[in-house]
């Protein structure tokens, strides 16, 4: 059976050349990069070799840069982190409606610490308004955290905006590029970005490791307490081979960022048109400010996860709502967020492209979706009722 | 995490000892940090003709020890105070950040010995 | 130059075998468990599967296996977790001097939040004193945590004893078995373990995976948030090759343990005879309560590093004090903890052994090291001394 994977929003291989790069470290390289001896000097010359590479694709100091282990982990820290080292200062925290679980549920955490945090809407493109965030600020407020691009509508949010108007108002500003980073160029320093969370595995990396970019002078306190790992800032013995990893998929990322935005822009495109001939369809998140790999379509009057499981049946592996709660059953917040109601929510479709597909791949869809749709509008009776019968 | 010329100092270190009737002598630190260092130097007109020293501690305070004593043999009382613990670690190649202060125990096992002699001498005469 | 890696408790390689068997999960199965397509579905499988294999390992039901990203993390989770999640029924939590820093300083961090934590010192050995711990326990007790074997010289504390005490008086068990775990039987319920801790990179598996055991019923409050991964107790997408790794690395431990731990005993007690030779010298730790790979000595007026930096010239990894803060100065808190004065704890070296280690190994190091310590003692002001010259 053919096979099509359209869920690189959710996880993606680990690259060939990445795991060569890291292979090495799990049966020779393997040291702890703590110890002075050669093994463990070897070991912190991979670690430190690799937090200059990242330092360089994202425009940090290598000083800047701290390994964790993964995305969520990168969220809570910068979030925890820099809200109890920061309070005495002010305890109001921005984020908005759209954020990742890693985000809203350490928000919520800190509310319960004692934190107000407020939760700006977004338009009906998933973006935040440069005005309402600007109107959020309070003179208490210390941090705002507002995601590169957002995981389910792929929606790209005016950074360096928000990040310039949180400075005016000498709000630390971080935001969540677990999905942004290896799509859109980004240089933290021209942008303006405090801290800023990324993900190997989203970027043909390993999984279990991430990386939490601090401006230097920027205080936050380690959530993971023990040895004096990353400049004290997050304890436990590095993953080396994680690390290498994540460096290696990070610089080819960067390498090859030009062409395969085209490549991926076009066969998205040609997807969202394909798609959009099955009736009662609408594309969700904008129109262009998206990631070159998102298309996030409803189709009204069904169930996402039907379309789920023919999908699969048919060697497609899609995504409905978020990859993290695909296994759930609540309407997806960012699709509610930005003004669908519950049915038409419940009847997203994600489909995130990648390296390995094809037009063939794109095509393969566009050719069997509108019957699964069908199939699946048959049985609904919502769709009996709008069709008025 | 040292360079060679810490590491050449580490394992072949110059002026390894002691000096009978020393002129003076120097000891700075103490076993409860894990650093002893003690200076012996021999001075005649106002020269330092001699030069001896012994260390409990880690790599970088033996290096240090051994790099000082090596850049004050043969100078006047007056070119050895000139030392400084910034000019030991540029003989030494650089130190580790968290190493400087054994740099700082050998510009301070230095003085101490040139205090002592200063101190000896001044009763002699 | 001949190479002798004598520091597996800081570290181990990956093993042959655990690779093999984490390689497909990279390119091939590298779904997110999460996901409800064919890719997700064998990522599930092979987290699940892991599981089953983890708690059988240990005696625990698969429910009741957490994976975490390491050792670190699993401790802070026991920890914070428990505490945070039982504070209605007090604040009062016990533990030893002698524990890793990923406990200790998480219960320093307790006590800054309003925890009262009692520090139970240790005999001359490193064991705690089963009356030392009833004694320590109040009304208010919630949470004990001793390790199951100590980082730096081995000792094997009494579990069993402590648990039943603490269990005595309703009081939750937690053991940080990092160092345990595939050189001692372990069977969490016939012990009485209610927390347990352990890390992939100690048993030669990956790094930046650990687990943390919980027995049913137990309540503690998830610290890293965000998706609703390992039952809402600990978000972030999971690290399926890693989880594989581990899980592969704690079967074979546990299969060749007899025959392994036979064959290490043997070489251990070759390498302490040959270095109780060497004048001034003292074993650390409890000479049979001790783990079969741990070998910890102190050479009287000498400091530790220059033991390593030497044996490191002549290719033998080794470490002195814990494997996390070889790269600082203070003396052990382990060996303190235990009386030794200053002086000998700065000269203590750990020598740690493992799979790869053969009797000529060792030959070689009894070789090597009497002529390291007597070169450093000819400069050490105290060894002058101590011989009254
Ligand atoms: C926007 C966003 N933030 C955070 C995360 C969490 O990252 P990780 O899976 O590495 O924990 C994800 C992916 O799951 C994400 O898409
Ligand atoms: C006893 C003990 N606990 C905890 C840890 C921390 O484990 P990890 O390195 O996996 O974070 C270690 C090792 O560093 C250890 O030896
Ligand atoms: S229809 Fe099955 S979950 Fe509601
Ligand atoms: S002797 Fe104190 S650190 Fe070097």
């Amino acid at each position: 059976m053919k096979k099509v994977y359209l869920d690189h929003a959710a996880t993606t291989h680990v690259k060939s050349e990445v795991l060569a790069a890291m292979l090495p470290v799990f049966g020779q390289s393997f040291g702890n990069a703590s110890s002075i001896h050669a093994y463990g000097r070897e070991a912190r010359k991979l670690v430190e070799d690799s937090r200059e590479r990242v330092a360089k694709a994202l425009g940090a100091k290598a000083e800047e840069i701290y390994f964790t282990s993964g995305g969520t982990e990168a969220d809570n820290l910068a979030l925890k982190g820099v809200a109890f080292a920061n309070q005495k200062k002010g305890k109001h925290i921005i984020t908005s409606a759209i954020e990742h679980h890693a985000v809203l549920h350490t928000c919520q955490w800190l509310e319960k610490q004692g934190f107000e945090v407020t939760y700006l809407p977004v338009d009906e493109y998933g973006r935040v308004r440069v005005e309402d965030f600007e109107k959020a600020i309070r003179p208490d407020t210390i941090l705002a955290s507002i995601m590169f691009a957002n995981n389910e509508v792929g929606t790209i949010e005016p950074i360096e905006a928000l990040a310039k108007a949180a400075h005016a108002h000498g709000v630390i500003f971080h935001t969540d590029a677990v999905q942004a980073v290896g799509q859109v160029e980004i240089d933290v320093e021209k942008m303006g970005i405090d801290l800023l969370s990324m993900s190997g595995h989203k970027i043909y990396g390993p999984k279990g490791v991430g990386v939490l970019y601090v401006k230097k002078g920027i205080r936050f306190e380690a959530q993971m307490l023990g040895g004096e790992h990353e400049r004290r800032h997050r304890a436990g013995t590095e993953n080396v081979p994680g690390i290498v990893g994540l460096a290696t998929a990070l610089e080819l990322a960067t390498e090859q960022m030009p062409q395969e935005n085209a490549r991926l822009i076009a066969l998205r495109d040609r997807l969202i048109a394909g798609l959009s001939k099955i009736p009662y369809a609408k594309l969700n998140g904008h129109p262009t400010q998206r990631l070159p790999n998102n298309v996030n379509m409803s189709f009204s009057f069904i169930e996402g996860e039907g379309m789920l499981l023919s999908l699969d049946l048919m060697g497609i592996a899609a995504s409905s709502g978020s990859a993290c709660t695909s296994g759930s059953l609540d309407p997806s917040h960012v699709l509610l967020a930005m003004g669908l109601n519950h049915e038409t929510a419940h009847g997203s479709l994600r489909l995130s492209l990648g390296s390995d597909n094809t037009q063939e791949d794109i095509d393969y869809v566009i050719d069997k979706l509108p019957g699964i749709v069908e199939r699946l509008r048959q049985m609904s009776p919502l769709y009996t009722e709008a069709k008025g019968e | 995490m040292y360079t060679e010329k810490v590491m050449d100092h580490f394992m072949n270190p110059r002026n390894v000892g002691e000096i009978e009737n020393a002129d003076g002598v120097g000891e700075v630190g103490n076993a409860k940090c894990g650093d002893i260092m003690k200076i012996f130097i021999k001075v005649e007109d106002e020269r330092i003709v001699d030069v001896k020293f012994k260390t409990f501690g880690c790599g970088a305070a033996i290096a240090s020890s051994s790099v000082a004593t090596e850049m004050i043999k043969g100078k006047t009382i007056d070119e050895a105070l000139a030392i400084t613990n910034k000019m030991v670690i540029e003989a030494l190649g650089g130190l580790p950040d968290v190493k400087i202060h054994c740099s700082v125990l050998a510009e301070e096992a230095l003085r101490s010995a040139i205090e002592d002699y200063r101190k000896n001498h001044m009763q002699k005469s």
